[in-house]
């Protein structure tokens, strides 16, 4: 019997015992508070534009590397350009979520075909796809130019293709087809802009 | 005179067992609990694998709890019914707590304090486990004010508790050879004689 | 935009309508709020939807969609009858006192010279009273019943208040109210800007919508001046850079007009083109067209273009007719085009009536998408359960893909809404094998000429004589394409007063399009973007922000076409004798010499105020057109049509005449007049729009703005929900005569019943960005419901105001 | 980024003062809810910077969305209508953190270190230190944070306290193109509230007012309302938030009472044993039951 209580005693003071220890600081120490690590540090930052509305918001864009050979700049984080006089570092919903358009699922990263009646994708090489379309607008091209109207005035317009453009495109890009689309003699084209 | 075939049984396997499952819980349950009461128990987490593990483990401790209470609350309820003894007792508990006991009323299995811990269990044990199940964000989202009524009832009955839960154990350390009840489920017929007369005569029927 | 972003911080009221810029454009919109805390400047909406900009408004007027010319009429004629227009201004700069040919007529609503036939008109007598020099006659008391201020204040005297409220459903008080707060910016030191943008241009009578608001503008004196202006808030980042370099068919790069059919030789071509003032000592800006054109065709075929070849004239194709989205795509549905060439742009969702688009891209032999996402109309063929119901198999048309790279992927210039050209620098690699849109079109376009030269085909001369100078020719570098559209000196450029003093050295970059000849010795791909590469470098790189002036002019910052100059016609914010109307914002003065102030004059520098040179120099009168003479389509003056799906029975400005009931020079197909919707079958006015958390269709493809809005809904308000026991969050179909969309209800005090003439009309809204391509739930397309028809004037559709019903789905 | 434990005004169960002896700026984040447009370029920005995004959810037939705070979206604007005078009204709340100068998780929070405020007055979650009990939940008088179900801590607004480490605004304040939300000193912030109010009320709002409640000791995030008197409006912002008086019962001088009496039972029995001794069974008795057994 007095065994017994004794044990019990000693159940008891281990458990106590172990909590006390505890108690007195054996357990680890708590983590510091510490706040989360500035995630732009030595991010590479450049200037760029918001791609969405005619505001033209300037904006910032970090990419992750130095520019070194081997390390490939991912866009880790876009934020306003606090320079840009028009936007002053706001962005609205649309420009601050700029990174999810880049790193967006539906990001198209291979030329692909769908071929006449098909009901997939298939992915092809940027030759083939140059080669192909190439082929096509030449024999669209040729069969269909016209090079005098029916009063006999040359006009040499080729209407059976027709070019929309996009109205996010710089302009140098717009310059760039502008200038080849009516070369081809397109006349058929319109952009985005009117809508 | 370990055991003695003349001991008098008081608790089957059945009931020792179901004493000590809830017994067990109630300990891990007020330490994690008491870690989560106070920064200076705080460090108890540690018994559990730290603040994350005691936080999870303790409700489902709970929930084994309640279920071993409710099993043995219905095993006891009726031995613990108060009577005129009791009442008599209990005003005279202070002769008791004095070590003074030759003047007290005869008593059955239970005496009148045993009793009051029996009820106060069953109550604070009730309030825990109620309390405790509208606080448990793992499974239920109750509207917070709900759950800061919750929280201070469960803080509340879980002092209680503990309180009650010292009384019990050292009321068990303290009355020699009580303990042993729990151990082997037997208690020598001087003890249930000495303190649990009426017991003691329905048991031998002298 | 005549002003820009910034400036509309110097407004004294922001009249916001048409437009929704604290949705569509935030950080523009971020200027109206400055001017309400800085300037205690009062922001007013009117709008059919009680809209995000509307939520920060100090005044909100509701008005029925597609009525916007009777409220402005309203507005025109309110300031006639109380005095309050800025009258030295209107007198000085407009074209107020010009004589009219009396021959110019309107009754029932149609003016003189209406051809019901051929729906337009023969604007022969649109035109005002010449003496025998040629200029214009006037009167300057305003009383000869033929001067515009008469024939105007005429026009107008019809839309009265009671109008106003009979036609557009605006209350009468809230449209006195918005009056009052208009007229006061009639002082000369007060100015209103008015922000304008899809809200006006997607109507049958979208430019009308605009020239009604500009005409009010020019009545209160607040064109020229800081924080006053016609604004229109543009669409994409360089929608502004893209249709300054006319990627449509009528212009070519500057607003020069492309040679037609009618243009038989260059010579004829430029005389035709170039105006005559037509008052004494004007500017007429327009008399430079030959450098302009000349120097084009120079940069594009270079020594290939010389005198005697007419400067290749016979290179540039000739405009067959009309070519605009809504023709190109009827042109596809009959099978007229077999190819189509799609440069970020998804038409399957943004042209009206997906139906009639699905149906022609399947009628096309090969489409070409570069585009730098998976787009709606790259998968027009693919069936998208009843979002996109089709049989790949029955679709013939073979389909490429080309993956582009996105802003951040490239270099080069946007040019934003105030003409601002910026300079943007590339931050990565697109993904996988994406390349440049220039790498594009450079490799297909060359590809093109090597099979010319080796095999031969139709007329190739302008594809090989084509100026390809570039470093590496498959990929002309955004810095050689600016300094080539920039344009530079073949021969020493020689001051015309002086031909021993040198302007322009040979080969060297132009400082200005005043320095472009019509003799061959210039190049300039772009007149207006001359000097944005100048001798000095990139000036569209620069980046000095400073703003001395306070008006936010930032001349340092970027380049502005034309000239860097920031606000046009900034010679009208001084009065005549050359002093500031208002000298706290002084935009440009006289200072004895030579124009000084805030911006670069638009003006002669140096044309003292004696000479009576007027601020409108791009007009050959020299002032501003209250009266538009032969421009517009359907008048001179804006007059009210409704919509061409409308809930009325008759214009009830014209109840007699049909003929007046919609736009009479709108142009309608054979098929669309048919697939109209009447007020029975469909009884709600529609009208559709941008979200502020979405752009067009292409945030649908980022996941955080999904997240922002996530799935298609309309928006009705709580009358028309109780009517037809559909509860918000409630799934509804919204069917018109051309097709049906399911979303969810969205359902709103927002948006009120309003009462035409005791006719109840209800407005359901849709907002455009949902599609079965994204992140976004998938959805049906908006333009699935819309009508096929066009603004008379520019076939921008009629996306704002059409018929619809609404059930629960 | 850098080691704040020297800026630390309080540290969640910790009974010991942080310490105190350097004091900073005290900063506030300022929302004029008459500029605020609704636009959620905040949202973006906050789902942006903090690298959390939302599940694409649904349209419930409002504009909210996401329609309430999550563990992944730390602030939402919350749209309601409401007719004013017969004028319509549709006011703009942008919900979040408060940061409140006594705050009720904070208070709540058994987990040592899991919440900290910072001298500036910041309150910040730590997770590492989060036990996931919630309790902040139960704490907080705004209805803030929230218990990720896929690691069980607790996230909201940390007022960007990286970014405000190295002298940035947060992420919100930076992105908002009408200025609704401005950031500096709590003291520069009432002053330029002060303004804005001055205007509002020359613009016919006479009940326009700042937010920043007494009750919970002011807040680092205060708003700019049309209509002070009656917060309500706004989405149910509380009238006069302060910490649940339950929840000052539960965390207040309860608990060191209550560990008292508990230490004093202990005690008590144990000096009850040593004073009293055992409660042996009486030797009467034992020979009693001996003579039974040698009868």
């Amino acid at each position: 019997m007095n065994v017994t209580r004794r044990q019990f005693f000693r159940i008891c003071t281990a458990g106590l015992g172990g909590s006390s220890i505890a108690m007195m600081g054996f357990s680890p120490n708590a983590a510091l508070a510490e706040v989360r690590t500035f995630k732009l540090t030595r991010a590479t930052e450049t200037r760029n534009t918001c791609p969405y509305c005619s505001v033209s918001c300037g904006v910032l864009i970090y990419s992750s590397g130095d520019k070194s050979k081997n390390a490939h700049a991912e866009i880790i984080h876009i934020e306003g350009d606090p320079d840009n006089p028009v936007n002053r570092g706001t962005l609205c919903p649309k420009g601050a979520g700029l990174r999810d358009m880049v790193q967006s699922a539906n990001r198209l990263k291979w030329p692909e075909v769908r071929e006449a009646g098909a009901s997939e994708w298939k992915k092809i090489s940027w030759n083939e796809a140059f080669d192909r379309i190439a082929k096509h607008m030449k024999a669209d091209r040729d069969a269909n130019f016209m090079v005098q109207n029916k009063d006999g005035l040359t006009v040499n317009r080729w209407t059976s293709t027709a070019f929309l453009a996009s109205s996010a495109a710089p302009n140098e890009a717009g310059y760039l087809t502008v200038k080849t689309i009516r070369a081809l003699g397109m006349t058929s084209i319109d952009t985005q802009a009117r809508i | 005179m370990i055991r003695d075939p003349k001991d008098l049984p008081r608790y089957n396997a059945a009931e020792r067992a179901n004493h000590w499952v809830t017994g067990i819980c109630f300990i891990l349950l007020a330490l994690s609990g008491l870690a989560f009461f106070h920064p200076a128990f705080y460090p108890l987490v540690q018994l559990f694998g730290g603040g994350a593990w005691a936080r999870i483990i303790h409700p489902y401790l709970g929930v084994i709890l309640g279920i071993a209470f409710v099993v043995m609350f219905f095993r006891f309820w009726q031995l613990n019914l108060i009577n005129d003894a009791d009442r008599e007792w209990l005003t005279r508990v202070g002769e008791m707590i004095e070590g003074n006991d030759h003047n007290m009323p005869e008593q059955g299995k239970y005496n009148a304090g045993q009793k009051m811990v029996f009820w106060s269990m069953a109550v604070c044990v009730s309030a825990l486990v109620i309390s405790g199940l509208l606080m448990w964000r793992a499974y239920f989202n109750f509207p917070v004010g709900i759950v800061r009524l919750a929280a201070v009832v469960h803080a509340a009955a879980a002092t209680i508790m503990i309180l009650v839960a010292i009384v019990h154990v050292y009321a068990a350390i303290w009355t020699k050879g009580t303990i042993r009840a729990m151990w082997y489920g037997t208690v020598t017929r001087a003890w249930a004689k000495q303190h649990h007369r009426a017991w003691y005569r329905q048991m031998t029927g002298k | 935009m005549t002003n820009h972003w910034v400036d509309i911080k110097n407004a004294d009221l922001i009249l916001v309508m048409g437009g929704n810029p604290a949705e569509a454009h935030p950080c523009g919109f971020k200027w109206a709020i400055e001017a309400k805390k800085t300037r205690k400047a009062k922001l007013v909406v009117v709008d059919p939807r009680f809209n995000r900009t509307a939520s920060v408004a100090d005044f909100y007027a509701p008005l029925r969609s597609g009525s916007d010319i009777a409220f402005l009429g309203g507005v025109i004629n309110y300031l006639i009858a109380n005095d309050k227009i800025h009258k030295d201004y209107v007198k000085a700069y407009t074209n107020a006192s010009f004589l009219v040919d009396p021959g110019f007529k309107f009754s029932d609503g149609l003016f003189s010279g209406y051809n019901e036939e051929k729906r337009s008109y023969d604007k022969g007598s649109w035109s005002y009273q010449l003496d025998k020099d040629g200029y214009a006659k006037i009167d300057e008391s305003w009383q000869d019943p033929n001067c515009v201020w008469q024939l105007m204040k005429a026009h107008y005297a019809r839309y009265t208040p009671e109008m106003v409220a009979k036609v557009c459903g605006t209350p009468k008080e809230s449209f006195l109210k918005v009056c009052e707060y208009i007229a006061e910016t009639a002082a000369p030191n007060k100015t209103m800007t008015s922000l304008y943008a899809l809200g006006w241009t997607e109507h049958s009578v979208g430019s009308q919508n605009i020239r009604c608001m500009a005409m009010i503008q020019l009545l209160l004196g607040n064109m020229g001046m800081a924080g006053g202006g016609i604004n229109a808030l543009r669409g994409h980042s360089n929608v502004q850079g893209i249709t300054d370099f006319a990627l449509y068919a009528q212009q070519l790069p500057g607003y020069l007009a492309a040679p037609t059919d009618a243009d038989k030789d260059i010579k004829s071509f430029l005389e035709k083109k170039t105006t005559k003032a037509l008052r004494p000592g004007q500017m007429n800006f327009y008399q430079n067209f030959p450098k302009w054109y000349v120097s084009l065709q120079k940069a594009w075929w270079g020594d290939a273009a010389t005198k005697d070849n007419g400067f290749a004239f016979d290179y540039m194709p000739k405009l067959a007719g009309a070519s605009d989205v809504l023709s190109i795509f009827d042109q596809m549905y009959q099978g007229k085009i077999n190819g189509f060439l799609c440069q970020g742009f998804n038409p399957l969702a943004s042209v009206a009536n997906k139906k009639k688009v699905s149906d022609a891209l399947a009628k096309l032999k090969y489409m070409v998408v570069m585009d730098p996402l998976a787009t709606d109309t790259s998968e027009f063929w693919k069936p998208y359960g009843e979002f996109n119901e089709v049989d790949p198999a029955k679709i013939p048309t073979e389909v490429f893909r080309l993956p582009t790279s996105l802003f951040a992927e490239t270099a080069g210039s946007f040019t934003n809404s105030g003409r601002v050209i910026l300079w943007r620098w590339k931050a990565a690699e697109p993904p996988g094998d994406a390349k440049d849109d220039t790498e594009i079109m450079a490799t297909l376009f060359l590809k093109l000429k090597e099979m010319y030269a080796k095999d031969g085909g139709a007329f190739a001369e302008p594809i090989q004589k084509l100026t390809w100078a570039y470093r590496i020719p498959n990929k002309p570098s955004p810095e050689e394409l600016m300094m080539e559209y920039n344009g530079k000196a073949l021969a020493d450029v020689v001051d015309p007063k002086d031909a021993t003093k040198v302007l322009v050295k040979a080969g060297d970059q132009l400082p200005s399009f005043a320095m472009l000849r019509d003799d061959g010795t210039t190049t300039c791909g772009n007149w207006i973007y001359c000097g944005v590469w100048s001798q000095a470098g990139n000036n569209s790189a620069r980046r000095d922000n400073s703003d001395p002036s306070g008006l936010g002019q930032t001349l340092n910052w970027g380049f502005a076409w034309p000239v860097n100059r920031r606000i046009l016609y900034n010679r009208a914010s001084a009065d005549p004798s050359g002093k500031p109307w208002d000298p706290k914002r002084t935009v440009l003065r006289w200072t004895g010499k030579v124009w000084g102030g805030n911006d670069i004059p638009d003006m002669r520098p140096d044309a003292a105020p004696e000479e009576n040179v007027m601020p409108f120099i791009m007009n050959p009168e020299g002032v501003a057109r209250l009266f538009a003479r032969d421009l517009m389509a359907e008048g001179p003056f804006p007059e009210h049509y409704e919509p061409f799906e409308t809930p009325l029975e008759a214009n009830p400005m014209h109840p007699q005449n049909p003929k007046a009931k919609s736009n009479p020079a709108a142009r309608v197909y054979k098929g669309d007049m048919e697939a109209f919707g009447n007020a029975k079958d469909f009884p709600y006015v529609a009208t559709t729009y941008r979200l502020t958390e979405h752009f067009h269709f292409w945030t649908k493809q980022s996941l955080v703005n999904a997240i922002m809005q996530p799935e298609h809904f309309v928006e009705i308000g709580e009358e028309l929900a109780k009517e037809k026991g559909i509860a918000a969050g409630d799934r509804v179909k919204v069917r018109s005569n051309r097709g049906f969309i399911k979303a969810v209800a969205v359902v709103t005090k927002r948006i009120k019943a309003f009462d035409i003439d005791g006719k109840k009309v209800h407005t359901v809204g849709i907002p455009i960005h949902f599609g079965f391509k994204g992140a976004t739930k998938p959805g049906f397309i908006t333009n699935t419901l819309t009508p096929f028809v066009g603004d008379a004037n520019t076939q921008t559709p009629e996306y704002k105001a059409f018929l619809v019903n609404i059930e629960k789905a | 980024m850098a080691l704040q434990s020297l800026d630390i005004k309080q540290r969640s169960a910790t009974t010991t003062p942080a310490p105190q002896a350097r004091q900073t700026m005290e900063i506030a984040k300022l929302i004029d809810v008459s500029a605020c447009i609704g636009c959620k370029a905040c949202q973006v920005a906050c789902m942006e910077w903090n690298d959390v995004r939302e599940e694409v959810g649904h349209n419930v037939g409002v504009y909210d969305n996401p329609t309430d705070l999550t563990e992944n979206a730390w602030t939402v604007m919350r749209f309601t209508e409401v007719e004013e005078n017969n004028k319509l009204e549709w006011l703009i709340r942008k919900d979040g953190c408060m940061h409140c100068s006594d705050p009720g998780c904070l208070k709540s929070c058994p987990a040592p270190g899991a919440i900290i405020q910072y001298s500036n007055g910041v309150v910040d979650f730590h997770q590492e230190n989060c036990i996931g009990c919630g309790y902040c939940v139960t704490g907080c008088p705004f209805n803030v944070p929230r218990i990720s179900k896929k690691d069980n801590k607790a996230y909201k607004c940390t007022l960007c306290s990286d970014r405000l480490a190295v002298n940035q605004a947060p992420a919100c304040v930076k992105a908002c193109p009408t200025g609704a939300i401005e950031f500096g000193s709590k003291e520069d912030m009432k002053d330029y509230a002060g303004k804005r109010i001055a205007d509002l009320k020359e613009r016919g709002y006479d009940k326009a007012g700042l937010y920043d409640p007494p009750g919970v000791g002011g807040t680092h995030v205060m708003y700019v309302l049309h209509h002070a008197d009656r917060p309500g409006l706004y989405a149910g912002l509380p009238e006069n938030p302060s910490i649940s008086p339950l929840v000052s019962l539960w965390k207040g001088a309860t608990k060191p009472l209550a560990t008292f009496a508990l230490g004093l039972a202990a005690l008590g029995s144990l000096f009850h044993y040593v004073i009293k001794g055992p409660n042996e069974v009486a030797r009467e008795i034992e020979e009693e039951i001996e003579k039974e057994d040698a009868s």
